[in-house]
């Protein structure tokens, strides 16, 4: 999908009422008109949404099977399976737009289209699955409030559903993190070490200054973004560092302050080198995470294949019955 | 020393191992759709052993509950059957394996609704819609996979021939069961079920246009601790967090 | 804090793993001959990480002895470089990952069995025989999967590709390295190391009729605990009958 | 291979002579003349302690990656390496009787043929490598030294060889049962409940008393076999009960009793039906064992025709350099 495609030639006069509708504020539904850059803009970003939400399956998945309690088992299961919930549904919010949800995985699989920088990250300890629900969902949640008042229908109403089971899944999260905060030492141990790997990585999810992000200004007046990236980090820093030293954990930023003028929890520079890196591919787990989705994909050829055939199967024999 | 504590634990632990098993599938299903009700499946498995084990701890009054049970055992002391333990395989072993153990589920948890132990019969009342649901899912995947293409047919006969061994373990009864019947009015008629089951399971190969498996020899000893060299390895996995942190709250 | 214990939990855990890696085809082997000759390598790793893990405890003063550090440590704690903890794959993966590292192993234990440390020279020293011996086997190998069939030169050509990644983190040198260069007189140069090391691999690769790979980009991080998902579900294997008995004795 | 073929008819002078060989002590050498049974019959004992070795090394390298200690890790990795070279050397001395080692190799794989019964147990726990170690090699050896005196000369040199080897593994084995069984009490539990599996079908390595047993009359004629399954079975456990009751381990056999005037332990009926059961293959793991090696062999075809491939390569080169 192009970034940058040369801009289409639009009717003024449709492109004017567009604009004007969403400025005062109203939803743009599957069948309304809209420029092809703007259905472009949101297959990207629903499409990028939906694959993360797969492919961050991935990473949580990696612990259920050692979950050390039945209770912790059962709620990493049900998480990982929201989010298989969710990249469904965006999917078929993704249809809305015209786009055919196979060509998506494809692209997916391809290693052509994107997903969250975030999920490119192993998880390497139980404690893992507390930070990621505290910080990864905490991210996406800040994020998605904010796109709940997004111009486009359907995916405003996909994120108020996904953000309700987020705010679930955060609150799960910080509570593992504050009962291993509150254990033994090793659990405190665990869950400090967590967080220090995971920090940064989720301040990086709000993507770079909007100064260096291509899309931000045109996503801004169309209402797609309502924020900021800088806006948008600055109130995930400001909701996140008190819950952290509620539970006694440290962020592992030297420079970070809090500004009694602004509110605002000042933190240090971000190394976007890593970013830029891992959007790239060459994140730690990038390979991984397209190879287990290859992989599933591929192993799953003959069962996909079975239930079409036996659908087909059973379709002719009502034909048949019928006549 | 403790017939109902040991049935307890022998249903406890088949719908522990199967739920695990089964999450074992989360983010690698076929179709995203799969995976859900696959995790659905595992989750509704792990809450009945949840229960079961909890209720088993009570009876066996040394202290011990649902994550004591599961967690800090070793192979020899589960009392799985060996049908629930076997590896995931392919799609095809895992559904057949699943529908295997659904059908006999099912009939097992609607007898014992209605026994005569309040505690027991509770739990199984309460699990037993949810078995409905997989039984449900599993043998329409039976025959889906049976009656769809060549590869998914020998896929489904080669997964049905090599599970149909592990099948009698489920109807044995052996002296825990009549200890059961007498000291707590769960009296099960294992030839019975077995019969009802049969009777089911032979519908869905046929449907499935599937050949039923003649009866090779039995394989069993999960009801008394002998396990095949696969439960060792699962528990590895499932067991080496709670393990590395013996004492510790989650 | 302690960067000579740092560099000799590196070089124990590189070991360590790799030779559990080795030891996971016993009984699995393509040949009864080749069998034995990995569990001779797996054999002699594990040796090797022994005396390296060793060494270790005693330079952290601690109390921590080589079991103690190979069986109760978790993942994060590891030092190993990412090449080794790679699943095995099949046997071109396996040979070839045993080849870029033997290659490595020679060169470094043949320039530290001359620094000035006097435990560890001994240890690299005596191990520097036993790798000879497995840089011969691996690069004989590699040669003749290679220069073998089509098949065993697609899956060797295979290998390669998704190995090459990991090899730049092997002559990375760090704070650790130059502490140790400082403090207690190991001083390795890395890039001396690295070119004598691709001298050796290029021959090997050429002899083989198999292709360089261009440089992607590295990964890296094993020398910071920074593992990939692997590790963890190797160590769950490796660890949990000692840790399902802490302070027990075998 | 036939257990009971029709008997060749053998020239009486050579038999004869062979026989008075025999009686007088003499070592059978390959190149000797031999009646077409006793190469037979050697070959089928040859090539099933052949792949008794082999198939042993599973069981045990299922502990391996779990082998609590850096030391013990060692000695079983050690120990299972021993078998396969062990295996190896019998192959190579069935090759002297005439026997291909791929046809032996074939007939394992195919289900045809047979191997000691014993490691057809599942091994379910860490305290299962010094059982197997104490009890099985402890038989192993009850039987080889005896055989180290057989007729054939080659299988009794490997006897000698083999023995040797299988000592120190005994020794190993016990010792590990010893610290489990002076361990904490989960490790003597552990220790315990091992023994209690593998008593009884060490005792039926053996094989079933004389009377039921089809070889043994020609086997002791020819002193391929010099003590009865009996005889030797008595010896196992009159060696074996101490050294359990040395370490505080209680045989699982109400009936065991010592009989002073004998010096014998005696021990109670054994349940044959579970042996005979094993025998046709339908044991614990006997499907496992043969599924496992069958893999091996089909996942090395291709390094196999590789390493082939090679040689005939190298072989056309020096052929091609030579001339």
């Amino acid at each position: 999908m192009d970034q940058n495609p040369p801009v289409p030639t639009e009717d003024p006069a449709l492109l004017a009422a567009f604009e004007a509708r969403i400025a005062a504020g109203e939803s743009i539904e599957p069948k309304d008109w809209m420029p092809e850059r703007y259905r472009k803009q949101l297959t990207r970003m629903m499409s990028q949404h939906a694959h993360s939400e797969i492919v961050g399956m991935l990473p949580e998945g990696n612990w259920i099977t050692r979950a050390p309690s039945l209770r912790r088992k059962m709620s990493l299961i049900a998480k990982v399976q929201d989010e298989a919930g969710h990249g469904l549904y965006i999917y078929c919010g993704t249809e809305t737009l015209g786009v055919d949800r196979h060509e998506l995985v494809e692209a997916l699989l391809d290693g052509r289209a994107k997903y969250s920088s975030i999920f490119n990250y192993p998880t390497l300890s139980w404690a893992d699955m507390g930070v990621i629900g505290w910080l990864v969902d905490g991210a996406a949640i800040v994020n998605q409030t904010v796109l709940a008042k997004a111009s486009y229908g359907p995916y405003a109403r996909a994120m108020v559903r996904i953000c309700k089971e987020e705010n679930f899944h955060k609150r799960q999260g910080y509570e593992i993190c504050s009962v291993l905060a509150n254990g033994t030492p090793e659990q405190k141990a665990m869950v400090q070490e967590a967080f220090n790997r995971f920090w940064w990585p989720s301040l990086m999810m709000f993507g770079p200054s909007d100064t260096d992000s291509p899309n931000s200004a045109e996503l801004l007046k169309w209402r797609v973004k309502r924020k900021t990236n800088d806006e948008l980090r600055q109130r995930f820093v400001n909701l996140t560092v008190p819950q952290a030293i509620a539970i006694g954990i440290t962020v592992p930023d030297p420079d970070m302050a809090f500004d009694a003028d602004t509110g605002n929890w000042e933190f240090g520079e971000i190394d976007w080198s890593e970013f830029f890196e891992v959007l790239k591919g060459n994140g730690p787990c990038n390979r991984e995470r397209l190879d287990a989705r290859r992989k599933a994909h591929a192993d799953g050829e003959w069962v996909r294949a079975a239930a079409t055939a036996h659908a087909e199967k059973q379709k002719a024999r009502s034909s048949t019955a019928a006549a | 020393a403790n017939p109902l504590f040991e049935y307890l634990l022998r249903m406890g632990d088949d719908r522990l191992v199967l739920g695990h098993r089964l999450s074992e599938w989360c983010g690698h299903g076929p179709i995203l759709e799969e995976d859900i009700a696959l995790s659905n499946i595992a989750l509704d498995l792990i809450g009945h052993a949840s229960s079961l084990l909890a209720l088993a701890g009570e009876v066996e009054g040394q202290g011990r509950d649902a994550d004591k049970l599961a967690y800090f055992r070793d192979a020899v002391a589960f009392r799985n059957a060996l049908l629930v333990e076997v590896p995931n395989g392919d799609f095809a072993v895992t559904m057949v394996r699943q529908f295997l153990f659904d059908a006999y589920s099912v009939l097992l948890l609607d007898a014992l609704s209605r026994c005569e132990h309040e505690g027991l019969a509770a739990v199984a009342a309460k699990s037993l819609k949810e078995d409905k649901y997989h039984l449900r899912h599993s043998s329409e995947w039976v025959v889906r996979l049976g009656d769809g293409t060549a590869e998914s047919h020998e896929r489904a006969q080669k997964a049905l021939d090599s599970l149909w061994r592990y099948t009698g373990e489920l109807f044995d009864h052996d002296a825990v069961d009549d200890a059961v019947a007498a000291e707590a009015f769960i009296a099960i008629d294992h030839d019975a079920l077995h019969s009802l089951w049969l009777t089911m399971v032979k519908d869905v190969v046929h449907r499935a246009t599937l050949t039923l498996p003649t009866d090779p020899a039995m394989r069993r000893g999960g009801r008394r601790g002998f396990h095949t060299e696969s439960l060792g390895h699962m528990l590895a996995t499932m067991q080496i967090v709670a393990r590395s942190h013996p004492g510790a709250s989650w």
